[in-house]
C-alpha cells in the first residue's frame, strides 16, 4: 500500500535516500531528453525542436495512467499524494512570469540543474540568477504576501472541477495530447531549424 | 512505424480502458467486506474512564474527534477534541488529520450509532488507529460529570478512579464555561495544527 | 520489392502485436478486479450520506404500512416475532446475501447493541443495499441526554 | 569518447513519467525543482544573518521545526538531480565545459539573459508555488487545476513574449 513514507514509518534517512534516488532518475530522465540544450528547449517556441512539449506531456500522462491504474488495483491511495493547492492570482501572474523568464534564460530550473551537471556554463548563470530571483521573491515576499495568497481555491482537481471521473479526464487529455504530438511533428518539418548539432 | 504512432496508439488504449473503469477506487473502501467482517470491533473500543484519563495527562498519542454537530459541540466538548460532523467525514480537509499512522483517533457521538458508522467507514477506507469511545457523550456525562462515590470505605483503586474523574470533571467544566468567542478561539488554535500532506515546491 | 514490403508490413505488426499484448494484459486485470465478489465498490459517501436518515424506533414500526422485514443480528434472536435471523458475522455468506438481496420492500436490522447494526448496515450500504434500516429499542439513540450546567466561577488558568 | 545521440523524446518522456510515478508511489509527493534552490537561498541567508532570518515572515517558517532546511526531501532531490544528469551525460559522451548560444549573438549577451531568465523564473516559480516541474508537470499528473492553469500560463506567455526574443535564438 502506498504512498509508502506516508503510510509507513520509515526513517528519515530513508526518506531522504529515496529523494535523492528519485533525483538522479529525474536529473538522468531531463538530460537524456536533451534538455541540457537551451537551444534545444527555445525550438519549442519558434516551432523547429518540439521535445519540450513531447517529453513533457508523455511524461504527465504516463505517470497520471499508471497513478491511476494503481488506485484502481488499491496499491495506491490518490488521496494522500499531494495536490498543489491552487491560487488563482499567484498562478496565473506567476506562470506569466515563469514564461518570460523561460524564452529569456532558455531553461525552466530543472532543466537548467540538468545542464549545468553537464557542464554549461550559461545553465550556472541561470541558477545564480534563479538564487536571485528566489531571495528577491524572499525579501519582497511582505509586500507582495496578500497577492500571493488570496483568491485560494484549495487543492481542485480538473476531473472535480469538470464533474466527470477522473478517468474520463485522463481519456480526454489523452487525445489531446496525440492531436498535439501529431501537430508538433508536423511544425518541426515547416519551421527551418537552426543548425544545434554542434551544440549537442 | 514511428514511435509517435505507437505512443498514440498505447495512449489511447488505456486511455479508453480508465475513461470506462466502473468506479473510483479513491474514493470506495480499501478493506475487502469480509477483512471489515472481522475486525474486532471490541479491541478498538475506549471507556470514558480511559478518556479521561488521556484528557487529563493530555496525551499527545491521542486525538479526540467530535462527531455531533457543530452546535451540540460548541455547548459542551471533551476538552481537546476536534469537531468533525458525520455529515462532513469524507471531506478532504480532514484527510490528513484522520488517515494517518501516529496518533490514535478516538470517535464519539452522543450515542454509540453514529461512531459505530464512522468507525466503520473510516476503517473501511483503509485509515489505521481509529477508536470509538464506549457510550458516546451521553456514558461520558452520566460517568465522568454525573457519577458519585456512594460507599463506606474507599479502596485505593476506586480513590484513583474518583481522582480521575473528578479532575476531568473540573477541566470540562472550566472550558465549557468559557465564552463562546474565547471558546472558539481555543479551538481555532487547535484546528491550526492539522496535519498537511508534504508535496510542491513549497 | 514484394519481399521487402512483407518484410516491413511483418515488422509493423509484430509492433502492433506488443501494444496490443499489452492492452489485453491490462483490460484482463480490470475485468478481474472489476467483477471481483468480494470488494467494495460504492462510493464511501453514499453511506455518509445515507446515515443522515438511516434509523427508525420500535414505536414508528407500528405507523408504517408497506411491507418490511426486521433481521436480527444477535445470537440469541426472538425479540420480534417472525423476524429472520442471521447473526452478524454471517451477514457477507452467500445464502444470507442472497436472502436479504430477495426481500422486497423494506428491511429493519435489529440488535440489542447498537453500534452492531451501526457496522452491519455500513457494510450493507456499501454493498448496494439501499432499502436497508437500523431498528433502535430507544427513542433517541442520537440525542444528548443531559444539560450542560456552565459553571463561570471557576475560570481557567491562562 | 563518441557522442551519442539523445533518447527520442517519447521514450524519455515515459522514463521521465515512470520516475514521478515513483515519487508519488514512495513519497506522495510530485517533482521538483525550484524549491531546491529557495532552500539553498534560505540556508544561506541564515549562514550570513541569522537574525533577519528569524525575523522574517518568510525565512522564519523554514526554521519552525528546528531542521536544517538542506536535510529536506526537495534539496536531496535536487542534489541527486546533479549526479544524475552527470551520469547521463558521462554515459553519452556530452561532458564540456561551454557556453551554448546562437551564433548570432555575443556569449556576454547569452549570459546576461540567462541570468534575467533565471530571476524572471525563479521569482514567478515562487510566486505560483512551483515551477514546471513542481507545479506544471506535477500538477498535471495529479489533474490539480493550478497545474493545469501553470502549464498553460508559462507555454502561452513563452508563447507571446518568443517574438520579442526571436534574435536570441533563431
Amino acid at each position: 500500500m502506498a504512498p509508502i513514507s506516508v503510510l509507513n514509518e520509515i526513517p528519515e534517512w530513508l526518506n531522504l535516500a529515496i529523494a535523492f534516488l528519485i533525483g538522479i532518475g529525474f536529473g538522468f530522465a531531463l538530460e537524456q531528453a536533451g534538455f541540457s540544450s537551451s537551444r534545444k528547449l527555445a525550438g519549442m517556441f519558434y516551432g523547429y525542436d518540439t521535445t519540450v512539449l513531447k517529453v513533457f506531456f508523455t511524461a504527465a500522462i504516463v505517470a497520471l495512467i499508471g497513478s491511476q491504474l494503481l488506485s484502481y488495483f488499491g496499491l495506491l491511495n490518490l488521496n494522500l499524494v499531494y495536490v498543489n493547492p491552487y491560487y488563482v492570482n499567484a498562478a496565473l501572474i506567476g506562470s506569466v512570469i515563469m514564461g518570460a523568464g523561460f524564452i529569456m534564460g532558455g531553461f525552466c530550473p530543472g532543466t537548467g540543474i540538468s545542464a549545468l551537471s553537464i557542464g554549461k556554463l550559461d545553465a550556472l548563470i541561470f541558477l545564480i540568477g534563479g538564487l536571485t530571483g528566489a531571495f528577491l521573491f524572499a525579501e519582497s515576499y511582505p509586500t507582495i504576501q496578500t497577492l500571493a495568497s488570496t483568491n485560494y481555491r484549495g487543492p481542485v482537481r480538473m476531473d472535480e472541477w469538470m464533474g466527470v471521473s477522473p478517468g474520463m479526464f485522463s481519456f480526454l487529455l489523452i487525445l489531446a495530447a496525440i492531436l498535439l504530438f501529431w501537430l508538433a511533428e508536423k511544425a518541426e518539418k515547416k519551421f527551418p531549424r537552426p543548425d544545434i548539432t554542434s551544440e549537442i | 512505424m514511428n514511435a509517435r504512432i505507437k505512443l498514440s496508439i498505447l495512449l489511447a488504449g488505456v486511455g479508453l480502458l480508465l475513461a470506462f473503469l466502473p468506479f473510483n477506487a479513491s474514493k470506495t473502501f480499501r478493506l475487502s467486506p469480509g477483512e471489515l467482517l472481522k475486525i474486532n470491533y471490541q479491541d478498538h473500543l475506549f471507556t470514558v474512564d480511559e478518556v479521561a484519563r488521556f484528557m487529563n495527562s493530555e496525551d499527545s498519542a491521542v486525538q479526540l474527534i467530535d462527531l455531533r454537530s457543530n452546535a451540540e459541540f460548541m455547548e459542551c466538548n471533551i476538552p481537546g477534541s476536534i469537531n468533525i460532523p458525520l455529515d462532513d467525514l469524507l471531506n478532504p480537509d480532514w484527510e490528513g488529520y484522520l488517515n494517518q499512522g501516529e496518533k490514535r483517533n478516538i470517535f464519539y457521538g452522543n450515542g454509540d450509532e453514529t461512531a459505530a458508522e464512522a468507525w466503520t467507514i473510516t476503517t473501511g477506507l483503509g485509515y489505521k488507529n481509529i477508536f470509538v469511545m464506549k457510550g458516546g457523550m451521553n456514558e461520558w456525562y452520566k460517568t465522568v460529570m454525573l457519577s458519585k462515590f456512594e460507599g463506606d470505605r474507599i479502596t485505593p483503586r476506586e480513590n484513583a478512579l474518583f481522582e480521575n474523574r473528578y479532575r476531568a470533571r473540573r477541566t470540562f467544566t472550566e472550558i465549557n464555561s468559557l465564552p463562546d468567542n474565547l471558546k472558539r478561539q481555543y479551538l481555532e488554535a487547535k484546528r491550526l495544527e492539522e496535519s498537511q500532506l508534504d508535496g510542491g515546491c513549497e | 520489392m514484394v519481399v521487402v514490403n512483407r518484410f516491413t508490413s511483418m515488422k509493423i505488426n509484430k509492433n502492433i502485436a506488443w501494444i496490443i499484448a499489452l492492452l489485453v494484459v491490462l483490460t484482463v486485470l480490470v475485468l478481474v478486479r472489476t467483477f471481483n465478489q468480494n470488494l467494495f465498490k460504492r462510493n464511501a459517501a453514499d453511506a455518509v450520506e445515507a446515515a443522515k436518515n438511516n434509523t427508525v424506533t420500535v414505536d414508528e414500526l407500528q405507523s408504517i404500512n408497506s411491507e418490511f422485514y426486521i433481521v436480527e443480528l444477535d445470537e440469541n434472536a426472538g425479540q420480534f416475532e417472525q423476524s429472520i435471523s442471521i447473526p452478524f458475522e454471517q451477514i457477507l455468506e452467500q445464502s444470507n446475501r442472497d436472502k436479504l438481496e430477495n426481500l422486497e420492500g423494506n428491511i429493519y436490522i435489529f440488535s440489542n447493541s447498537i453500534d452492531r447494526s451501526a457496522r452491519a448496515w455500513v457494510i450493507l450500504n456499501q454493498l448496494g443495499f439501499d432499502n436497508v434500516y437500523i431498528l433502535s429499542n430507544t427513542t433517541e439513540p442520537e440525542a444528548f441526554k443531559y444539560k450542560f450546567q456552565p459553571d463561570t466561577s471557576v475560570g481557567p488558568e491562562f | 569518447m563518441k557522442r551519442k545521440n539523445y533518447m527520442n523524446p517519447y521514450l524519455a518522456g515515459v522514463l521521465l513519467g515512470l520516475v514521478l510515478l515513483s515519487a508519488m508511489f514512495f513519497s506522495g509527493r510530485g517533482l521538483g525543482a525550484s524549491g531546491g534552490i529557495k532552500y539553498a537561498v534560505v540556508a544561506a541567508v541564515e549562514a550570513v544573518d541569522q537574525q533577519h532570518a528569524m525575523e522574517s515572515s518568510y525565512y522564519s517558517k523554514y526554521f519552525e521545526n528546528g531542521e536544517n532546511p538542506l536535510k529536506s526531501w526537495l534539496a536531496l532531490e535536487v542534489l541527486g538531480m546533479f549526479l544524475g544528469g552527470f551520469l547521463s551525460g558521462a554515459l553519452s559522451g556530452r561532458l564540456k565545459f561551454t557556453v551554448e548560444h546562437s551564433p548570432k549573438i555575443s556569449k556576454n549577451k547569452r549570459l546576461l539573459f540567462a541570468f534575467l531568465g533565471g530571476v524572471f523564473f525563479v521569482y514567478g516559480a515562487q510566486l505560483a508555488r512551483g515551477c514546471t516541474s513542481g507545479a506544471a508537470l506535477s500538477g498535471m499528473a495529479v489533474l490539480s487545476v493550478a497545474g493545469f492553469v501553470t502549464m498553460v500560463g508559462i507555454f502561452g506567455s513563452a508563447y507571446l513574449f518568443a517574438w520579442f526574443f526571436r534574435k536570441l535564438w533563431i
